[in-house]
C-alpha cells in the first residue's frame, strides 16, 4: 500500500501498549486515537528519568535540580515552537489541556482589554465544534450580553460558507473554529477564514486538536493569514496528559488580561496591587505541568524525527483504506467527506439497525477499541440527525490488518445482532 | 470471548429490546422527565402515573416512556415497565433498590429472580462498567419522575405519609 | 531523636534521587521540599503501568483500555477523598495545581449565582498569603468592584487578630486563608476563623498546599466549622505536577457557575445553550490530568501507609532539630515561630551580611539544596522589611545528618563570604 | 566543588560587592527605571544622564543606581557603570551586546577583556543558569532606561538618527 509509513513494524515496538492483550487473549486493536493516542517508549523513559533524577520546581530554585528541571521544562518550550514553527517560543503558553487554552482567551476576553467583547459584538464559531470550542464561547456570550453565531454545515459535511458575508460582519469580534473536525474528520479552510475574519478585525482562534497529530503545522503562515490563536493537546500528539499548547500572537497574549493569578506569573505583588510577569509566564500561573511539559517536548520530538509529512501520507493511506473497507459493511453510512485527501483520519459511521454502544460492545470482544458516542460533538450529530455515531480513528502506528480487522468485526456485528 | 458477550446480550436482553413492553408516552401522567446519558447522548423521556391503591397508599398504574439508545438501555426500560407497572410505589421503589444493588455489584450481587423477573439478565451487564449508566438511565428517570409524582399531588402524598 | 520515622532509611529507599549525586561528587541534600517533593518509586511505577498498559481517555470510551482508565482515576478520586476525609467524595475535583484551584473558586464568584461577589461586597485575606492566594482575589475585587482587605501580622509570625471584627463583618462575601504558611511556617487556627468567618455569612477558602503534606486533614471537623472550599496540589504530597485538589462542600459547589468549559463537563449541549454535568463533572472540562490523577492516588496511598500522623510527628523533630542547629549560627534570624510545635516544616532565614541567592549558592556546591527568594510570597517578606530570604523545608525522608550538613553548611558560607 | 564556586565567585566580582563603584542615585538625569528580578525579588532602580558628545552624538555621562540584591546583581551593577560611564551611547550599547553574548553563552564564550575590562569576572557566572539573570538585572534597566532618554529627548533622538 502506497504511503504507509515504512518503518512500520519498527514504530509499532515504540508503543508498549501495542503488545497488551484483552480479556479472552485478544490482541490489542487500537482504534481510539482522536480520543487519546498512545505513548511510545521514549516519552515515557522521559518523564521517569525526569522524576527518578532531575525533580525540582522550576523558574524559582538555585540548585542544581532546579536549574536542570527549568533548563528541562525550557527547552520543551522550544521544542513545541519549533513543532508548530512558532515566530517566537515566548508565544508558546503551556496549559493543562486544550479546553483550558479555549478557555483561557474565552474567559480573559470577558475582562477590560482592546480585545474585550461585550453587548452587541459577535462571536463566530462552527457547528462542527469540539464541546470545548462551543461551551467557552456560549458562557463568554451569556455572560457579556454578547452574541454567539455560528457556520452551519452542508449534508457532505463540509463547513457552510455560503453566508459569510452575513456571518462576519464589523460586529464580530472573534471567529474561533476547528481546524480538523474530530466527528467528521472534515479538514476547514483555516487559512481562508482567517483572512476574511481579518478584514472585519476579528481575533482569529484555531483548534488545532486534531490536526497538530496529523498534519505539519507552520504558524509562520497561519499567522500571516491572519491566525492570532492556536491551540491544541499534549495527550493526542504521543505527549502525556496534564498538558496543553496554547500559541498566541505576541501583540494579543500581552494585551491580554491574566487569566490565572498567582505563582511566578507575576512580576511584583503588594496586598493592594500586583503587576504581572512577560509572556510567557503571565498565563503559567502556580507550578506548570513540568513533566508533562517535558513528556511532551519528547512527543514532539519524536514525531518530528519520523516527519509529520510521513505522518500525514501514512494517516492519508490508512484513512483511505478504511473509506473503502467501511463501505463494504451493508447498512454502514459515514459521516463526512469520504476523499481521504480532504480529511483528517477520524471516521464516524452509523451502521443499521444497531447502536453504537452495542457495535463497540462486539469489537470490544475482538480487542478492537473504537468510540462510541457523541464525541463531545452533540450539536454536528443533532445537524445530521443521529444521536450518536461509532467512530473508528487512526495514527501512525495503525497498520492495515487492523482495519481489516475492523471491518471484519464490522460483519460479526450484524450478524450478531442478527441485522440484514 | 463470545462466553462474556453473551453473558452481556442475553436473549431475554435482546428479545425485550426489539419488542420492548409499554413503549410508547400515554396520558394521563402527573409527571414527565427527561434523562440523558452524557457520555454517549442515549436519551428517555418517561412518565409516571400514579393512583390511589385499594388500601389508600399510592400505586404505579402506568410507565411509558420514548427511549433512544442502545440494546441495554432499551431493554431495561421494558423491564423496568413490567415490574413497576401495578404495584403499590413502595414495593416498586425496593426492586429498584435491588436492581440498583445488582448493576452496582461488578458482577459479585446473585439477582434475585423472584424480584427482579426478566431482571435478572441484566446480572451480566454489572460486569461491564462502562454499560452500567445505560441499564440505569430509564430506571434513573422513573425514580425522579415518581418522587415528582408524590410531590405533585397532594393528595398521594398525604396518602403516602 | 524521638519522634523520627522509625524505618527512615527503608522510607528514604522509596525515594529514587535521594541516590543522587550532584556536581564534583555532591550527595543530594534535599531542603526544597515545601517547593516540591521527591516522589517515591511506586508512584513512578504507578504512572509508567498506567501508560504502558492502560492508558485511554477516559469517561467516554466504552473499550476495555477505556474501563480501565476510567476506574483507575475515579478509584484516585476516593483514595484523594479517604485522605483528606472528605464528606463526599464527588465534592472532590482534580484540576491542575493549586492555583487553578483557588483561581477556580475567585473566578467563578464574579458570576451569578448565590455566591456572586460584587459592588461594595468585601473579600478578606491574610498578609502571609502565598500569591495564588492573593492575585486571583486581587483579580476578582478589582473587576467587580468589591474591596480586598487583609489580616496583618504580628512581629513574631503569626495571624493578627485583634481587628477581627472590623475586618470580619456583614459585607465579607469570602474569606481566605492558608493553613500553613509556606514562609513563615506559622500554622492558622483556621476552624476558629471559619466559624467566625460563617457568622457572617462568608464564603471560607482554605489554602492547605503547605498543610496537605504535613497534616493529617480532616475534612468532616473542618467543614462543621465552616470550611467550604480546600485546596492542595499534587506535587507537594509526593504526587507528580499537573494535578490540584479542590475539595467543595456540594451546596456550594452545585451553586457556582461552571469555570472552564468544554468535554465532559455537559449534561447536554446544543448551539443556543448547554446544560451542565452534575458535580464533581461540571468542573472538570477537557481531558483531566489522567495519569496525574492515578500518580496522586498512589502518592497519598503511600502517606496514607506510613501515617499522616507519624509524619507530622517526623516534621516536627526535625524542624525542632533545625531550629536549634540553625540558631547556633552568628547573625541568623529565623523569621516566623520558633515554637516547632506550632509551626511546619518550612523555615526561612536571614544571614546577616549575606544575600540569600550567595548562600544558596554555597550550600548548593555543597549539594544542599534549598530556595532562596520571596517563595512567592512578596507581601510577607515587605511585612518584614526583608526582600528575600533563605528557606529550608524538611519532609518524610530528611534526616537529622542532613540538618548538620545545611548547619555546617551555613557556617561555611560566612567563611566564604568573610562575614563576622 | 570548591573551584567551580570560585569561578563564580571571583575576587573582582567581591570586590565590586563590598566596593560598589558609582552607587546611589544622582540628578540630573532623564530617565530612570525600575526592574526587578520576579523569582527573587532583586530590585534595581537606576538612572541615565546623557549629554550631547564633542562628535554631536549623544555620550553617556551618568548612571546612578540603587541596587537590593546578591552579590553577582550588585557587583554587576558596579561593573556595568564603569563600562558605560563617559562612552559614546553607541560604543556602550555594543559592550552590552558583547556582556550579553558573555552571559547567554552557557560559559562557552571567551571574553573579551579589552571589551569588558573587569566584567570577563563575570564569565564563571555564565555557567550557572540561575545566576544569569541576577548578572543581567542592572544591564537590561540601563538599556531600558537609556533607550527612554534617547526617545524623551528629540534633541538627542535627533542627534542619533
Ligand atoms: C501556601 C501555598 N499556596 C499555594 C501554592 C501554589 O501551589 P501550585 O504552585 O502547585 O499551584 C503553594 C506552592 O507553591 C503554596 O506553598
Ligand atoms: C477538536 C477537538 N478540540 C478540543 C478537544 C479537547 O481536548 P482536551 O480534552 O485535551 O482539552 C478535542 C479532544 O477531545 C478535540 O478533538
Amino acid at each position: 500500500m502506497d504511503g504507509l509509513l515504512p518503518e512500520l513494524e519498527v514504530i509499532r515496538k515504540d508503543f508498549p501498549i501495542l503488545e497488551r492483550t484483552l480479556a479472552g487473549g485478544q490482541r490489542l486493536v487500537y482504534l481510539d486515537s482522536a480520543n487519546t493516542s498512545q505513548k511510545p517508549q521514549v516519552v515515557i523513559d522521559t518523564m521517569v528519568d525526569h522524576l527518578e533524577r532531575h525533580n525540582a520546581n522550576i523558574a524559582r530554585a538555585m540548585h542544581q535540580l532546579g536549574a536542570e528541571s527549568t533548563e528541562a521544562f525550557e527547552a520543551a518550550r522550544d521544542k513545541v515552537a519549533a513543532f508548530v514553527k512558532a515566530p517566537s517560543r515566548d508565544e508558546i503558553v503551556f496549559t493543562k489541556n486544550a479546553s483550558e487554552a479555549l478557555n483561557l482567551v474565552a474567559n480573559t476576553l470577558a475582562w477590560k482589554s482592546p480585545f474585550q467583547v461585550g453587548e452587541g459584538d459577535e462571536v463566530v464559531i462552527t457547528e462542527m465544534e469540539h464541546h470545548s470550542n462551543i461551551v467557552p464561547w456560549q458562557l463568554l456570550t451569556e455572560r457579556t450580553g454578547a452574541t454567539l453565531r455560528w457556520f452551519g454545515l452542508t449534508d457532505d459535511g463540509q463547513l457552510d460558507l455560503s453566508d459569510i458575508d452575513q456571518l462576519v460582519t464589523e460586529r464580530t469580534k472573534v471567529v474561533s473554529l476547528t481546524w480538523v473536525s474530530n466527528m467528521l474528520g472534515t479538514i476547514n479552510p483555516v487559512a481562508e477564514i482567517a483572512r476574511r475574519a481579518k478584514q472585519v478585525g476579528a481575533l482569529v482562534v484555531v483548534d488545532a486538536s486534531q490536526a497538530a497529530p496529523q498534519l505539519p503545522i507552520d504558524l509562520g503562515e497561519l499567522s500571516a493569514a491572519g491566525v492570532d490563536v492556536l491551540v491544541f493537546t499534549g495527550h493526542k500528539v504521543v505527549g502525556p496528559t496534564g498538558i496543553g499548547v496554547l500559541w498566541g500572537r505576541r501583540e494579543v497574549l500581552e494585551a491580554l488580561p491574566p487569566f490565572l493569578g498567582g505563582g511566578e506569573m507575576i512580576a511584583t505583588v503588594r496586598m493592594e496591587r500586583s503587576t504581572y510577569a512577560g509572556i510567557p509566564h503571565k498565563f503559567e500561573a502556580g507550578t506548570p505541568p513540568i513533566v508533562e511539559a517535558i513528556g511532551l517536548g519528547a512527543a514532539v520530538d519524536y514525531l518530528g524525527h519520523i516527519g509529520m509529512d510521513a505522518i500525514h501520507r501514512h494517516e492519508q493511506a490508512i484513512t483511505a483504506y478504511a473509506l473503502k473497507g467501511l463501505q463494504s459493511v451493508p447498512g454502514l453510512t459515514v459521516l463526512g467527506p469520504l476523499d481521504a485527501t480532504q480529511r483528517g483520519g477520524a471516521i464516524s459511521f452509523e451502521l443499521e439497525g444497531v447502536h453504537p454502544h452495542d457495535i463497540a460492545q462486539v469489537l470490544d470482544s475482538r480487542g478492537i477499541a473504537v468510540r462510541a458516542g457523541h464525541h463531545c460533538a452533540k450539536p454536528a450529530h443533532a445537524r445530521y440527525g443521529v444521536q450518536s455515531s461509532t467512530r473508528m480513528s487512526s495514527y501512525l502506528y495503525t497498520t492495515p490488518a487492523e482495519i481489516d480487522a475492523l471491518v471484519e468485526g464490522l460483519h460479526h456485528t450484524r450478524s450478531y445482532f442478527k441485522v440484514g | 470471548m463470545s462466553t462474556d458477550l453473551d453473558s452481556l446480550y442475553q436473549e431475554i436482553i435482546l428479545d425485550h429490546y426489539k419488542n420492548p413492553h409499554h413503549a410508547g408516552l400515554r396520558a394521563p401522567f402527573e409527571a414527565e422527565v427527561h434523562h440523558v446519558n452524557p457520555t454517549c447522548g442515549d436519551e428517555v423521556t418517561l412518565r409516571v402515573h400514579l393512583d390511589d391503591g385499594p388500601d389508600g397508599r399510592p400505586v404505579v398504574v402506568d410507565v411509558s416512556y420514548d427511549a433512544l439508545g442502545c440494546s441495554i438501555s432499551q431493554a431495561s426500560a421494558s423491564v423496568l415497565t413490567d415490574l413497576v407497572i401495578g404495584r403499590p410505589v413502595e414495593e416498586a421503589m425496593q426492586t429498584h433498590e435491588v436492581f440498583l444493588e445488582l448493576m452496582q455489584g461488578k458482577g459479585q450481587v446473585e439477582p434475585d429472580e423472584d424480584v427482579l423477573e426478566d431482571g435478572i439478565a441484566f446480572a451480566g451487564v454489572a460486569k461491564f462498567p462502562a454499560r452500567v449508566k445505560c441499564a440505569l438511565l430509564s430506571w434513573m428517570a422513573w425514580k425522579d419522575a415518581t418522587a415528582q409524582a408524590l410531590q405533585s399531588d397532594p393528595a398521594l402524598q398525604e396518602e403516602k405519609s
